[in-house]
């Protein structure tokens, strides 16, 4: 009866790492997607509480009277890059070449490290000249978004950031589990990358 | 993607259409770029924007998340967060009289 | 999270240390009765917020008796200020709300019995589970220690309209950050939940051989998951406008007291109503769901017939959880809504109706040809139909727009709602507590203290909730602080007051039988076999309590949910997971 | 059928089709709670364990319940088509026409009403933001507007002919407000930025319902319904009905206050 030990329960959960036969799915798949409708409710929020203020006001701005296009573009390329990067790390995972998996994903994160410093430069820029979420309904929409989203890449690189490092020791010994979370990390790094997809044209250029 | 093997994928096809799909978005910002600087009327420079950002979220969305070959349960999930999205958005246009805006 | 290498040496085959075991615990089962204790404790001080807000109603600018020395602020020398008052009100609504029932319903009894129910060994996210507490405790907490902020906690109503909210004091960003960890929480738990019920289900559990309690659970965490999120992105709005300085929802040149408010302006007060409700609708979905899941198992153990119109009953709450989305404007019928706006979400609201009357009409029909055993969590499932009854009833006046004008923010929208979740959700709650405690502990709950329990409960619940239908009738206004005796249309039903508020702190003394039965059973001998009501589902096949990893034998199931008294067996349950005698032909 | 909901008096033209929807609806609801509650209390008898040991299976068998869910459906179609949603838009849509109404606004303020008549004019004065003083010109109005000389602005005092359609368009300086006046059977929010009107025609003088109610210090009163503040629950305004004649009478005896007076506002009670 006596049973010293007791098996952790992760490796007594069905389904972690090995697909259901019904749904054809594992959990954590479903569960980031499911996280994923439940970032796209809190961006169309925003998104919809935008074009409220924007149809109602009495003037708009256009992004350029406040905003660099030419940052906001590279950074746009920035992210782009990062997704693909991050892709390339989960194919890295599957040729099971750690080297390359190490240099994708690190180029990953710093795609993001870059992108966060281009919105540093921007936002201390707005901030000399004296543009402050305070100063309108539009700088307040652009500084409310784009810091939400800025966030999110912060979180997504901190992710990835341990994927790189210390969660890569899982790469020798469950090396499908480390597949699909570095797949799952990269789901959401590629919603993020398409949140700003639309951020970018709506916030700077329309 | 998850339900293959990761054996059965063909790694090296997929990193050909990454690659391709890559050159597409980049070369589509560009273009959204170069549109916003046409400085079209409102109505379409909105238009044009807004189609151009659906496509290429359409890329990621079904190259980079793999959404293309997912599961039903994946896209049946996914039909129910756009069409509570769609009812968030109908928010914006169910305030009505909402013109005045000075106080007194 | 220390690595706490503390050893048992009381023979406990436990490795795990106090701390992982109780408080940092992934144990599906010890999460969620950390979630109902913490939630009933909530409960308790909600009502007791409640309890010193009656006191001024029914005694306006009367000194409280004792407690005025506790609370210089709020009360100096015992009487209550306005701006107290206001405190009460808003955090009574919002404890019960999201930090009362929902932990309770969804994070306790969710939580506790959903994975037993289907059979699975645990959550899907064990981890994931922890974190989604201690985040809902953070924003408990916060929420707590708003109080003893210098100007106190939020005050401008639960429902927190701005510009109201944004110019109200520091307390309201405490709402607001506590908020954003509640819903993080609420967020965690849903996509658990939600994973959960979709990939451990056991071996031949389809979706149509859920309990319903199941079904309940898995439609509020589609709720949580997709209507949180907006209020979250309206809470940052709303934080940015208190702590940056935007105007998201303030129009440009307010005056308050006769001072222009140095804003940029260009917001819309609208915008977060919208979103409010946007939440706030689906969200009292949230608070009913779970008790039509309890009150639905209860029924048919207690009838000892399969619930009727099963199928029904689930399409409907799918239905359910689908309209909850399209009907957030009918609590702002008088915020200028023109005709077509009006008239669709008059329609939705109608329409939303109908699928609570077939779950109401099928709970009630179960009944017929049962065999009905009056046990304790029975009569709270009995008493939950006709008080849902009115409190839904109570419903459709105010989603019809022109009885709303007269009724709208007054006590009778008090009391619709209040039908509805207190003699509605906490029945039906207490139901749940006295039907899964011994699975939970492993003992029984005394039934004569119980039914002690119950009827005084009842009794007095009526006595404080009908009396407000007809306050409000008469015109009486919500949220005042002196109870409405300002206006002369109250005079004739002011004396009311007094009786709610004598009712209610009657209702603290019929709770007490509740908490000494609650704790004093638990020093009683563990009794309690797997399975004391005879019951069909999935988790009386676990031991009482079920242990690491919950069930000792594999388990699946064989047939439908409820397969009570099913002619030629000679038991009158046929549980779920016993295999068939006699094997059927397969398929 | 009024004497089982407790309204409060009547004294508006389109109070009492307000009044017979909201019965109705409480008919329907009567109803439902009375069927639906007796076959409940019948079944917790009749299919207790004593009377009924062994429990039937399958249970009911016929498809009543369907028709009766139905038969809700039904009721609420009527309701919403027939009653509501015509009374309702009325209400919103069919404003009355402003030559032959009294023409007011309101703007809420913590925590009082300011109102505001355009004077025999018939034109409002400009008012401004800047030009807010909280105790000499609480609305902001710009005296040197020549249609702001005649221009009445009362603190909690709305007067009103019987009889004729009050046109009422309400705003508010801070927080959100809500104008309502149970006996009118009216109440709207009054939201800052926005500008709602609300109209009803009062058929009851304050005089004859001081006599109905027997009540010598009857009042209308402006009850505020939306939660403004620490005095939200005093926020308390006065409606008067007069009858044409005394209407006309007041508004006379208001132009000669202000000629009295001079620039000088001392009509603020
Ligand atoms: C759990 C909570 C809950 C539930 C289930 C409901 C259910 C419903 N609610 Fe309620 N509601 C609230 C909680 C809830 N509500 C809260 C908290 C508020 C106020 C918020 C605030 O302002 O602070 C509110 C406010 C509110 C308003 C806004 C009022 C106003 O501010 O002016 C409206 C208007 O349409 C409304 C409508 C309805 C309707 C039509 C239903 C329907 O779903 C009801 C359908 C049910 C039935 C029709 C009952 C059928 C029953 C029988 C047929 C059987 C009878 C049985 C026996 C006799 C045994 N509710
Ligand atoms: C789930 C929601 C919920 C619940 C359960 C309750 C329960 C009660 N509420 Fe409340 N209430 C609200 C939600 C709720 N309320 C909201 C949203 C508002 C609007 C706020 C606003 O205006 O912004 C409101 C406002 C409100 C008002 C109006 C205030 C005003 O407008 O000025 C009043 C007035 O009497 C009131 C009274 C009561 C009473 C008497 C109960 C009773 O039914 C209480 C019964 C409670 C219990 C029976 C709990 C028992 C639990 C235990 C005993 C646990 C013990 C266990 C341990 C200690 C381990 N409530
Ligand atoms: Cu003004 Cu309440
Ligand atoms: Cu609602």
């Amino acid at each position: 009866m006596a049973t010293p030990t007791v098996v952790p329960i992760d490796k007594i959960i069905p389904h972690t790492v090995k697909p259901r036969e019904d749904t054809g799915l594992n959990n954590v798949k479903i569960g980031i997607w499911l996280f994923l409708a439940s970032e796209v409710m809190l961006f169309g929020g925003l998104f919809a509480s935008y074009i409220l203020l924007r149809v109602g006001a009495d003037r708009w701005p256009r992004g350029e009277e406040y905003l660099s296009i030419p940052w906001a573009t590279a950074n746009t390329l920035i992210l782009i890059a990062s997704s693909v990067t991050m892709v390339m790390a989960w194919a890295s995972c599957i040729r099971k070449d750690f080297g390359k998996y190490r240099l994708y994903m690190g180029l990953t994160v710093l795609g993001g490290l870059g992108f966060m410093i281009i919105k540093y430069i921007e936002y201390t820029s707005k901030f000399h000249h004296g543009y402050f979420p305070s100063t309108n309904t539009f700088l307040a929409v652009y500084f409310t978004l784009t810091g939400l989203h800025a966030l999110h890449v912060l979180s997504g690189m901190i992710v990835n950031l341990y994927f790189w490092g210390p969660g890569a020791k899982m790469w020798h010994t469950e090396h499908e589990r480390f597949t699909n979370r570095v797949e799952t990390a990269g789901l959401f790094w590629h919603f993020v990358d398409l949140v700003w997809i639309f951020l970018f044209p709506i916030l700077y250029l329309l | 993607m998850s339900g293959t093997s990761y054996d059965q994928i063909d790694v090296d096809h997929h990193v050909k259409i990454y690659l391709r799909v890559f050159a597409a978005l980049a070369v589509l910002t560009v273009i959204t770029v170069a549109v916003a600087e046409l400085h079209l009327a409102p109505g379409w420079a909105i238009a044009l924007a807004l189609t151009i950002a659906t496509v290429k979220g359409s890329l990621v969305a079904c190259y980079f998340m793999h959404l293309i070959s997912e599961k039903k349960l994946i896209y049946a999930l996914l039909i129910l967060a756009a069409l509570f999205f769609l009812f968030e958005l109908i928010l914006p246009f169910v305030t009505e009289n909402n013109s005045l805006h000075q106080i007194l | 999270m220390a690595e706490s290498e503390h050893h048992d040496h009381d023979h406990h085959h436990e490795e795990l240390g106090f701390w992982r075991k109780y408080v940092f615990s992934t144990d599906h089962k010890v999460i969620g009765i950390q979630y109902a204790v913490t939630g009933m404790l909530f409960l308790f001080f909600g009502f007791c917020l409640m309890m010193l807000m009656r006191w001024q109603l029914a005694f306006p600018g009367e000194p409280v008796p004792l407690l005025g020395k506790l609370f210089p602020r709020g009360l100096p020398g015992g009487v209550m200020l306005p701006e107290f008052y206001n405190e009460l009100g808003a955090m009574h609504g919002t404890i019960m709300v999201f930090m009362g029932i929902v932990p309770l319903a969804v994070g306790g009894f969710g939580n506790f019995v959903l994975p037993l129910q289907i059979g699975a060994p645990d959550m899907a996210f064990p981890r994931l589970n922890m974190m989604s507490y201690q985040s809902f405790l953070i924003g408990g907490l916060i929420m707590f220690g708003s109080f003893f902020l210098p100007e106190g906690a939020a005050q401008s109503g639960w429902t927190s309209y701005p510009p109201l909210a944004d110019i109200a004091p520091s307390g309201q960003t405490a709402w607001l950050i506590g908020m954003v960890f509640l819903i993080t929480s609420s967020l965690l738990g849903a996509i658990n939940f939600l994973v959960t019920t979709i990939q451990l289900r056991a071996d031949g559990l389809s979706f149509f051989r859920l309990p319903f309690f199941c079904w309940a659970q898995f439609v509020t965490s589609f709720l949580l998951l997709l209507a949180f999120p907006p209020l979250e992105a309206a809470a940052f709005m709303q934080l940015m406008d208190r702590v940056a300085g935007t105007s998201f929802f303030l129009p440009s040149g307010l005056v308050v007291s006769g001072q222009a408010l140095e804003v940029s302006g260009g917001g819309s007060p609208i915008l977060w109503q919208h979103l409010f409700w946007f939440l706030a609708h689906p969200e009292v979905y949230v608070l009913i769901l779970p008790a039509f899941g309890i009150v639905a198992e209860i029924i048919a153990n207690n009838t000892r017939k399969p619930l009727w119109g099963y199928k029904s009953m689930v399409y409907s709450l799918i239905v359910l959880g689908f309209l909850s989305f399209v009907v957030w404007a009918h609590h702002m019928f008088l915020t200028g809504m023109g005709t077509t706006m009006s008239a669709f979400f008059q329609t939705t609201t109608m329409m939303i109706s109908i699928p609570s009357v077939i779950i109401l009409t099928a709970l009630i029909l179960s009944l017929w040809g049962g065999s009905i055993r009056f046990t304790t969590p029975m009569l709270f499932a009995l008493g939950f139909l006709p008080m849902f009854g009115i409190g839904g009833l109570t419903g459709l006046p105010l989603g019809l727009t022109a009885p709303d004008i007269h009724l709208h923010d007054t006590y009778y929208v008090i009391g619709h709602f209040h039908y509805v979740v207190a003699p509605g959700t906490i029945f039906a709650l207490f139901a749940g507590i006295y039907y899964w405690y011994p699975k939970v502990t492993g003992r029984h709950m005394s039934e004569f203290w119980g039914k002690v329990h119950f009827w005084p409960s009842f009794v007095l619940m009526n006595l404080i909730f009908f009396p407000m239908l007809i306050q409000g009738m008469a015109g009486m206004s919500r949220r005042m602080y002196d109870g409405g005796a300002t206006y002369a249309h109250n005079e004739g039903v002011l004396y009311l007051n007094k009786v709610i508020s004598f009712a209610a702190w009657g209702l603290a003394l019929a709770q007490i039988p509740f908490i000494l039965n609650l704790f004093l059973s638990l020093r009683k001998p563990k009794t309690a076999s797997a399975n004391p009501w005879r019951a069909t589902t999935i988790e009386w096949a676990a031991p009482s309590p079920p242990g690491h990893g919950n069930f000792t034998r594999p388990v699946a199931a064989y047939r439908g949910p409820y397969e009570y008294s099913v002619p030629g067996e000679s038991e009158d349950f046929t549980p779920q997971f016993e295999p068939a005698k006699a094997p059927v032909a397969a398929h | 059928m009024h004497w089982f909901l407790r309204f409060p008096e009547l004294a508006s033209e389109h109070g009492a089709r307000l009044d017979h929807v909201t019965v109705l609806v409480h008919i329907l609801m009567l109803a439902l709670f009375i069927i639906w509650g007796a076959l409940f209390i019948y079944m917790i008898f009749r299919f207790s364990q004593k009377r009924n040991p062994k429990a039937d299976h399958d249970g009911v068998k016929s498809h009543l319940s369907s028709w009766g869910e139905g038969a809700v459906a039904l009721a609420e179609v009527i309701l919403l088509v027939g009653f509501s949603i015509p009374l309702y838009s009325e209400r919103v849509d069919d404003l009355p026409p402003a030559e032959d109404s009294v023409v007011v606004r309101v703007i809420g303020e913590q925590f009082a009403w300011n109102v505001h008549y355009p004077g025999p004019d018939g034109v409002f004065g400009e008012t401004r933001v800047d030009l807010v003083d909280l105790q000499t010109n609480p609305i902001g109005l710009n005296r040197d507007d020549p249609a702001a000389a005649d221009d009445v602005v009362t603190l909690n005092q709305l007067h009103l002919p019987v009889g004729k359609p009050a046109l009422i368009y309400l705003s508010s300086k801070d927080v959100i407000h809500s104008f309502g006046i149970p006996e009118m059977r009216v109440k709207m929010d009054a939201i800052p930025g926005m500008l709602f009107p609300v109209w009803f025609q009062p058929i009851v003088t304050t005089e004859e319902m001081r006599q109905r109610t027997g009540d010598p210090d009857f009042n209308y009163e402006i009850a505020c319904a939306q939660l403004c503040g620490l005095g939200h629950y005093r926020m308390k305004g006065f409606v008067t009905v007069h009858t044409q004649e005394e209407f006309d009478a007041w508004m006379a005896e208001q132009q000669r206050l202000k000629e009295e007076a001079g620039e000088v506002d001392d009509f603020w009670t």
